[in-house]
């Protein structure tokens, strides 16, 4: 009886969800299964991909057409572990940093009400399917964000709503002209149906505005770095790593599943050009920061550029051998950005937590009182610069080599001026850690929050780069 | 050659449109989110305008459902962000 | 191409439709545009009844107009006068008279554009495109009303993901904690109106759930209904909206989606696929779970309208907060 | 047998300077020259050891001119070193010179016993840096500015002979080129290896360092200064220059044009000394010049090689001795002041003046021999300057004596013992021309000496005073002198970082 | 798993596994710190001597492992990763012993010794990469493991040092990856294979090849420490004493001057280099540095800042030789690469031991320093003596290598004076502090000098560091033509270069 361990993935955090709400008492222990079992099937869904290839589970035995399919090729497996790792670690973390039950007992719930979104929408390939899974993605990251309390949060949280609420009904509106041109709901089916016509240009641009608008692309990144910074540690370690990288990660299902047809080279471009001023701007709004989760925020806009700059080259590259390398440098991107963007921000919030704010100045002398910690900082700032041996070394070196192929000198300089940059920031960062404070305190750890943060960070600097040998020719395939 | 379908269809569109402007413009945070259901109902009409097909064939269940779960989701986000707002205005201390 | 088929009532509605849109975003006071915003959605109710789409305007008024306008007015009572703005740092504002006007001009721009494709998708009707399927496959959905079948047999998953949300938005709602109790006074008129329409209420949303499976009906409205007889039991003064306390309420507001999550798990764990009804039991299978959907969204509704609403008295327990 | 001596020459310096630190080590300086003596007398000519892995590659080896210069070399280097011994008894920083001593006695016989490029070239360096060591010993203003000038010459020069032997090299390819190889020089490559040896020999222009060094350093050191290392040169010339294979015309008459001028213009100079080590200083320049010119001599007229070369040895020989025996003298004056040690100096000075029945009669006939083979104008010219330098000589030595005599006066410090050494070393003077024979003593020869001390008797009685007022105006650094004054004088700090 | 395939994996991890733990050891815990390190110095030591073994018997050692399509981790064993791989082998054990001594009672080592270990382990990778690839990966790497070193002791000016490192060497890394990845646009993966590999790529890719060695060339320079680019050097001068010895003696430096020869010999090929004409430039950028390194030096009075300016000089002598076209030049430079690692860390070390023992750290402190610690300055002197290229030390084998390179290469005109200069400053940097070390009198007390304990001068394990590593010096020089020295090994490199 070969069990689809797909469907788990979104069933298991539903359930455990549930259970959270009815037993506030053990929510806790209840999240924490989840979030393994959830994590064991991840795994084991890739290693099914891995095996069988692309996998499809027709919910409800209708066909994709009239009933809603669950689809999972590589990079949708490689995502869900992505989702499945952090938000374990996060949980492991989040044990430790929520104090009292009745904390606890919020935010448990929601928390795999996220998990459970997130599985949902990396395995959806119904148009309308993501569009409810966005919805709960949305609502469940503002009260995840909220949750804190403070007024901060509360109005970065209400921004972030209204945001997601547009960009929701924006993408709505696209897929509500897609299902009036094409008569069908179902990703695959629409693709072999759409040609260059106006109706499909316009859902096209619509569905991706409605998605930047989610995914934080410069003009539109304004809600993000307050919502981060203010959110608590787990909870804002899970947005900048999963939530906006799900939006990336639809943007490039419709770009490079559903609209090839349309896409010509300078269509990238669009993507590209805010890309570039992203780096550029996130990276020099990070170097600036005063506070370390704030700087995190911002780098994640800059990363987020990398990520789109890198789309803009795919699409100029005829399908060969160099497109499918390419793809997988900005997979690998997105991966070792995940992995350390979580490391960064639960490293963050162990520093507020240990030495009550964040403020990047009185950093003096971390590295004696939590070595930890600045290890994490320092291994999660490798993987931003993207330094060897981080995942984002191979894919900036994959960037660049395409960039140089294709001649166009105006990335090339926009991605060293952003590693650079994101070099400033980070040891500006280390800098202060390393600033020995006279008296050196005995350093304290708390292996409970420290381990997790650590092997995020770690997986991001150093497996990710060494260990990735495998994933480049699978990828290939997919697109 | 406009017939009901495409009224309402247009009406939906002007309807979206007025909410996203709306939305973006209003500094009040109530009237954004009056703004944004308004959005929704355009959205929603210009997808009922395409269910449509003449008064007598039975119009397209599909887009039935959607309209309805996106009623739900609607009020859903309203009723939060109601909540954000009258939180927020508690923090305010006023 | 059929001939001029629209008539004068469809003009009257479209009119009236942007008119109050227009009035509820620009009314000067709080209060009238969310008076004007009720009667929006009240003749919006009326188009989805003139569009051929029942259901759909059962569910506008009872949750778009009903319910909407009673968390907004709720909102709206207990804040002191002056507006309060978001003053976000440079999104929202968009940079004074020249950014309104640039929005406007571009918003409109791209509505143009829509319009255009949207008359330009209309014509080529693909004759009602999964219309068909639907109808083909209704009658191994277990029941006869095309859109229920939709909701809860084919895109079932759907709707499981739209109760999640829900829960969702009320556990965001109860995480952010009740507010101030505030003391309010309990109006006569309102203790009298809820002897006779709590029934009325409870009776039809019954109806409701039991037509759903041949005709327009369903989870979603009876639920609203429950809900809207809920807010009637708050307004009359009484208790904690009639609701139960403690974990009774919480295994209620759980149980729509649980019942989903077993019946999809039985059926996949039964190697059948998620969510696939076996043919002979579908219809009392779906049944089941509207029942109670409709609870747990009537619930869910309540605690996120009395959830926005200022805890009156404490000594009740725990009560709604878990 | 061989083989081991050579090697023991070159080392035992080396190794036993890492000894000497210690007061236990006090002999070593003298024990240091033993090998070197056995192997200057013992080992054959043209017997030569291969150590392929010592540096570049290392052949030690001695030829019959070799053989001499190692000879006179070691007598002096050990004279000195007892010398050095007895005299430095209490000095407080007597290790560190004796370290330094054996480093470059060692550079010295590495010098000379050292066949291939590389370690002439590392002898020639280790002896000119130790002898830096020497030279600035006593630590005071004036000896550490007299070292810093010594030291920037000593650089120059080892830098140009780097130069010359890397052109050597590259040009011969092989490390120790035989004669026959280095023909065909390079004009290039010859001015570097000129500019090296007239460096160190103290040529007109680039002499200044000498009178400098010589006088600032203590006896020995400039006994040995004097007497073996600026001979250094000579070898260089003989063993790097095609002489007796090709003809060297401009060469030849550059260098002997220059040394005869170095010759003429030593000899004011040195008569305007105060000081008695600043004569002798000068009197070793005139001697270079002639040495140099009979080198210039030879590279224009290769016939004359054989004859000239075994005779300038024999020369340099003899001038090495009779220099360190003055050296030490006047060290010894100033120790023990007894008058014996006075009239004792009269014997190396009237062997360095060429008087008749002395080594520098002897060695000055061999010279005149050797040159009568060939016959042109320029052998005519070189004899002519031999006689004016022996009346230099005679009227330097004058002055010399002169100038020691108020030394010798009060008989109050410690007694004879000192002496021994220089005692042995005047027996050698003295022993010279029997060993050395140089022929019957020429008529032209006995007279110009005559002249000479005529002369300067008459200066001596009777103008004690008058001469006074020449004397003293030219320093004894001279024109190198003039040009500092002028330089600091005029506030430019050029040179700050060098004297600093 | 045979040894061939593991063997440079092998090498690589023996430094690393032991940082790894290190970094997670308790402050306290001294004793299984050491062990570790020294563990872990001796297994590679004993590792590098198999593969000296095995690459003279002609065996081929390669661990490959792929990140990614194209793009391969690959440490192979040739003739020059060998020569780089044993020299900071046997550097790092010496500096270990020495670091163990230094920092014996200092905060923080734990946390020293891990950072140490990653950054040798680094340097051993970079020495045996195989591609451009991995180059800079170990290259960037070494950035990463060097930062904590410089702000190990972490007050302000520490701080402001590595920063400004941090500055240098990023933006260095930042253009040697633009190039390495724009030549691996142009021309594919690119592997080291000794003759070059970029000689076959077709006319109109000329352009761009000349554009990615500038940025290759800038790149490598910074760490290379070339003139423009030198700025980081000096300040990183904050850095504890074994820190700074490491840095600039072997690992950081040296990885800049030997990916110059690298990129010059294995990726372009030193022919087709200079028919794009970029050898010139180079030369000239390395002749400038090697002038300003030396002039800059000399008024410098903070010891290391005197060091560290010799070294910026000292090191453009690897490029001088790289950028002549010809075997013996590119000997000198090979051969360089390793003489001045020895003789720098000596001169290091030495300056280590007088601020620790004497808190000595300017020259004008050093007066009479010989007469307290002799055997530390006899190891500074030997390496002083080194540099400026006086024999027997390591030094004067390259000068005389690189000069007759230029010779041969006909590039004399404007090498051999370059050389002299240099020469010559360095004397004059370093001889004043000879002077002042061994002639002048001692100060009555030190700035904070620490008790003397027992017979040595110093503890132990900061006296015999400086003396092993002279001794070493002065064997590469003695020895020099002896087989498995570092000039046979450089032949042989050169002559598999120019074999074709």
């Amino acid at each position: 009886m070969e069990v689809d361990v797909l469907v788990l993935s979104v069933a298991l955090p539903l359930c455990g969800a549930l259970i959270a709400v009815a037993w506030p008492r053990r929510c806790e222990v209840v999240g924490m299964l989840t979030a393994f079992a959830v994590s064991v099937a991840a795994v084991l869904t890739l290693v099914q991909v891995l095996v069988v290839g692309a996998l499809q589970h027709e919910m409800g035995g209708w066909t994709p057409g009239l009933g809603i399919a669950l689809r999972v090729d590589i990079l949708s497996a490689v995502f869900l572990v992505l989702v499945g790792l952090v938000v374990l670690a996060s949980s492991v973390y989040a044990t430790g940093y929520f104090g009292q039950p009745r904390e606890k007992a919020h935010f448990w719930p929601m928390w795999l009400l996220l998990l459970a979104a997130l599985n949902a929408l990396v395995l959806s390939s119904d148009l309308f399917n993501v569009y409810v899974t966005l919805e709960l993605l949305g609502l469940t990251a503002v009260s995840l964000a909220a949750l804190s309390g403070q007024r901060a949060a509360i109005d970065a949280a209400l921004r972030y709503l209204l945001v997601g609420l547009l960009g929701s009904m924006v993408y709505l509106a696209g897929v509500a002209l897609l299902y009036l041109g094409y008569g069908t709901l179902d990703l695959p089916a629409i693709a072999t149906q759409i040609e260059s016509e106006p109706i499909a240009w316009l859902a096209l641009c619509l569905m991706t505005g409605g998605l930047l608008l989610k995914t934080a692309l410069f003009p539109l990144h304004f809600w993000l770095p307050p919502a981060h910074a203010n959110a608590p540690a787990p909870v804002s370690a899970v947005l900048s790593a999963l939530v906006v990288k799900a939006g990336f990660y639809l943007v490039m299902r419709l770009w490079i599943d559903l609209f090839p047809a349309l896409l010509t080279p300078s269509t990238g471009l669009l993507l590209g050009i805010p890309g570039a001023a992203a780096v550029l701007w996130g990276s020099w709004q990070a170097f600036k920061a005063e506070r370390l989760k704030l700087l995190a925020a911002y780098s994640t806009v800059a990363q987020l550029g990398y990520l789109f700059l890198g789309l803009a080259l795919l699409f100029q590259l005829a399908p060969g051998p160099t497109r499918d390398v390419l793809f997988g440098g900005i997979v690998l991107m997105a991966l070792t950005h995940g992995f350390a963007k979580a490391g960064l921000f639960l490293a963050a919030g162990m520093v507020q937590k240990r030495s009550g704010n964040d403020q990047i100045s009185n950093l003096g002398g971390m590295a004696q009182r939590m070595p930890v910690t600045t290890f994490t900082i320092a291994l999660a700032g490798v993987a931003l610069i993207g330094l060897p041996p981080s995942g984002a070394f191979l894919g900036k070196w994959q960037l660049l080599s395409s960039a140089l192929g294709l001649g166009q000198w105006l990335w090339v300089i926009v991605v060293a001026t952003g590693s650079m940059l994101a070099a400033a920031y980070v040891f500006r960062v280390l800098e202060r850690a390393f600033a020995g404070s006279s008296q050196p305190d005995a350093p304290v750890a708390i292996a409970r929050e420290e381990w997790p943060a650590l092997l995020l960070s770690a997986i991001a600097a150093v497996l990710l780069g060494v260990g990735s040998g495998w994933l480049w020719p699978l990828l290939g395939n997919d697109i | 050659m406009i017939d009901t379908g495409v009224l309402y269809g247009l009406t939906g569109v002007a309807l979206a449109a007025m909410g996203f402007r709306a939305t973006l413009l209003e500094p009040e945070v109530i009237r954004k989110l009056l703004a944004i259901n308004i959005m929704g109902v355009g959205i929603f009409l210009l997808m009922i305008a395409t269910a449509y097909t003449g008064p007598d064939t039975a119009a397209d269940p599909v887009l039935h459902a959607l309209v309805l779960t996106g009623i739900v989701v609607a009020v859903s986000a309203t009723a939060l962000g109601l909540a954000l707002e009258r939180r927020r205005r508690d923090k305010d201390g006023s | 191409m059929n001939t001029l088929s629209w008539s004068f009532l469809d003009i009257l509605l479209v009119i009236a439709l942007v008119l109050l849109a227009g009035a509820a975003l620009r009314a000067r006071s709080l209060r009238q545009s969310i008076i004007l915003f009720i009667a929006f959605g009240l003749v919006t109710a009326l188009v989805w009844a003139r569009l051929r789409a029942p259901d759909v305007a059962l569910a506008e008024a009872a949750i778009g107009a009903g319910l909407t306008g009673a968390l907004l007015l709720t909102a709206l009572r207990n804040r002191p006068s002056e507006e309060s703005r978001l003053v976000s740092n440079n999104g929202m504002r968009w940079g004074g008279r020249w950014g309104n006007v640039a929005i406007t001009v571009s918003v409109s721009l791209v509505a143009l554009g829509i319009g255009w494709a949207v008359l330009y998708g209309m014509n080529d009707t693909q004759s009602g495109r999964l219309a068909g399927q639907v109808g083909s496959a209704l009658e191994l959905s277990g029941v006869s009303n095309p859109v229920t079948a939709v909701l809860l047999n084919f895109r079932a998953y759907d709707t499981l993901l739209e109760l999640a949300v829900l829960l969702a938005a009320l556990l965001g709602i109860l995480s952010l904690g009740g507010g101030r109790a505030t003391h309010c006074t309990v109006d006569p008129i309102a203790t009298s109106l809820r002897g006779w329409l709590v029934p009325l209420l409870i009776l039809t949303a019954g109806y409701q759930l039991w037509v759903g499976a041949h005709a327009p009906g369903g989870a979603f409205q009876a639920g609203a209904l429950l809900a809207a007889a809920g807010v009637v039991q708050h307004l009359a003064g009484r208790a904690h909206a009639g609701l139960p306390v403690g974990a009774v309420l919480r295994v209620l507001m759980v149980s729509g989606i649980g019942i989903f999550m077993t019946m999809g798990l039985w059926t996949f764990l039964g190697g059948r696929g998620f969510l696939a009804y076996p043919q002979r039991w579908a219809g009392e299978l779906i049944l089941l779970i509207e029942l109670f959907a409709t609870l747990a969204i009537a619930v869910t509704l309540i605690l996120c309208y009395l959830g926005s609403e200022p805890e009156r008295r404490r000594i009740t327990p725990a009560g709604s907060k878990p | 047998m061989n083989a081991a001596l050579l090697v023991f020459t070159w080392l035992s310096p080396l190794v036993l300077a890492l000894l000497a630190y210690s007061r236990k080590g006090r002999l070593l300086p003298a024990l240091a020259t033993l090998p070197a003596l056995a192997a200057a007398a013992l080992v054959p000519s043209n017997e030569s050891v291969e150590i392929p892995w010592l540096l570049l590659g290392v052949q030690l080896g001695l030829d019959d001119t070799s053989r001499i210069f190692l000879l006179f070399t070691a007598v002096l280097w050990l004279v000195a070193g007892a010398q050095a011994t007895l005299q430095m008894s209490d000095d407080s920083r007597a290790g560190r010179f004796r370290v330094v001593f054996m480093l470059a006695m060692g550079g010295n016989f590495g010098l000379i016993i050292g066949q291939d490029l590389s370690s002439f070239y590392l002898g020639f360096a280790l002896m000119g840096l130790a002898a830096y060591g020497l030279v600035v010993h006593d630590g005071t203003e004036s000896v550490r500015h007299a070292g810093r000038v010594y030291l920037v010459m000593t650089l120059a020069a080892e830098f140009a002979l780097l130069i010359g032997l890397l052109l050597l090299y590259q040009r011969t390819g092989d490390l120790t080129p035989d004669v026959g190889a280095i023909i065909g020089a390079g004009n290039i490559e010859l001015t570097f290896l000129g500019l090296a040896f007239a460096i160190k020999a103290g040529l007109i222009g680039v002499h200044f360092w000498l009178p400098l060094a010589h006088p600032a350093a203590p006896v020995p050191a400039s006994a040995v200064l004097s007497g073996t290392m600026i001979k250094a040169a000579l070898i260089g010339w003989m063993r790097y220059l095609p002489l007796g294979e090709s003809a060297l015309p401009e060469f030849g008459g550059l260098l002997l044009a220059v040394g005869a001028m170095t010759t003429l213009s030593a000899i004011p100079v040195g008569l305007m000394q105060k000081e008695p080590k600043a004569v002798l200083a000068y009197s070793s320049i005139g001697k270079m010049g002639i040495m140099s010119a009979a080198i210039g001599l030879i590279a224009m007229d290769p016939r004359l090689a054989p004859a000239v070369i075994s005779a300038l040895a024999i020369y340099a020989a003899h001038h090495g001795l009779a220099k360190g025996a003055l050296f030490l003298g006047v060290g010894i004056a100033k120790d023990t002041g007894a008058s014996w040690v006075f009239y004792l100096l009269f014997i190396p000075a009237l062997a360095l003046a060429g008087a008749p029945l002395t080594s520098g009669a002897a060695a000055k006939d061999i010279l005149k021999i050797a040159l009568d083979t060939g016959y042109s104008g320029w052998i005519q010219m070189f004899v002519g300057l031999l006689f004016v330098s022996t009346f230099g000589a005679t009227l330097l030595m004058a002055r010399f004596l002169n100038l020691v005599r108020p030394y010798t006066t009060d008989p109050s410090s410690h007694g004879a013992g000192l002496a021994l050494p220089w005692l042995g070393l005047l027996v050698l003077v003295l022993a010279f021309p029997l060993v050395v024979n140089g022929g019957p003593p020429s008529a032209m020869n006995t007279a110009i000496v005559i002249a000479g001390i005529a002369i300067a008797a008459v200066i001596w009685f009777y103008s004690p005073t008058r001469g006074v007022t020449w004397v003293g105006r030219v320093p004894p650094g001279d024109i190198f002198e003039w040009i500092l004054r002028y330089i600091r004088g005029a506030g430019l700090q050029l040179t700050a970082p060098l004297t600093k | 798993m045979n040894l061939s395939s593991t063997l440079p994996g092998l090498i690589v991890a023996s430094s690393l596994l032991p940082g790894l733990v290190i970094f997670f050891l308790r402050e306290g815990s001294q004793f299984t710190r050491t062990l570790l390190n020294l563990g872990g110095a001796f297994a590679k030591l004993v590792l590098v001597g198999i593969m000296i073994w095995g690459v003279f018997h002609e065996k081929v050692y390669a661990t490959r492992w792929t990140l990614a399509p194209g793009l391969e981790l690959a440490l192979h064993a040739d003739a020059l990763s060998v020569l780089f791989v044993t020299l900071s082998t046997i550097l790092w054990f010496v500096t270990t012993l020495y670091a163990i001594g230094y920092l014996e009672h200092s905060p923080k080592r734990s946390r020293f010794f891990g950072f140490f270990s990653l950054c040798v382990s680094a340097t051993v990778g970079l020495a045996l990469a195989a591609n451009l690839f991995t180059f800079v990966i170990f290259y960037e790497l070494l950035t990463l493991a060097t930062y904590p070193l410089v702000a190990h002791r972490g007050n302000t000016e520490a701080i402001r040092g590595a920063r400004i490192y941090l500055v240098y060497t990023l933006g260095g890394g930042l253009a040697l990856l633009l190039g390495a990845v724009w030549l691996h646009a142009v021309a594919g993966p690119v592997t080291f294979v000794e003759g070059g590999v970029l000689s076959r790529l077709p006319e109109q890719t000329y352009s761009q090849l000349k554009w990615i060695f500038v940025l290759l060339v800038l790149g490598l320079g910074v760490k290379a420490a070339l003139v423009p680019l030198h700025g980081w050097l000096p300040q990183a001068m904050v850095a504890p004493a074994p820190v700074s010895a490491l840095l600039h003696a072997v690992a950081v430096v040296k990885a800049g001057a030997f990916g110059i020869v690298r990129v010059v010999y294995d990726v372009y090929g030193v022919e087709f280099a200079a028919d794009l004409n970029l050898l010139l430039p180079l030369g000239v950028m390395a002749a400038v540095t090697i002038i300003y390194g030396s002039i800059k030096a000399l008024s410098q009075d903070n010891l290391k800042k005197r060091l560290a300016y010799s070294t910026v000089s000292q090191v453009s002598y690897i490029a001088l030789g790289t950028a002549t076209l010809g075997p013996i030049a590119t000997i000198g430079g090979v051969v360089h690469l390793v003489h001045q690692g020895v003789m720098k860390i000596t001169l290091f070390f030495a300056a280590g031991n007088y601020a620790e023992t004497l808190g000595v750290h300017k020259v004008s402190e050093m007066n009479g320093i010989g007469r307290r610690m002799p055997g530390t300055t006899l190891a500074f002197t030997v390496g002083a003596l080194g540099m400026i290229g006086i024999p027997p030390v390591a030094g004067y084998v390259t000068k005389w290598y690189l000069g007759l390179g230029a010779l041969e290469a006909g590039a004399a005109a404007w090498v051999l004076p370059v050389l002299i200069i240099s020469s010559l400053l360095n004397a004059a940097y370093f001889l004043p502090v000879l002077y002042r070390a061994w002639f002048l009198e001692a100060p009555v007390d030190w700035p904070n000098e620490h008790p003397r304990t027992g017979w040595f001068e110093t503890t132990g394990a900061l006296f015999w560091p400086p003396v092993a590593t002279a001794v070493l010096a002065l064997a590469a020089g003695l020895f020099a033509a002896a087989p498995y020295s570092p000039l046979e090994w450089a032949e042989l490199i050169a002559e598999r270069e120019y074999l074709r």
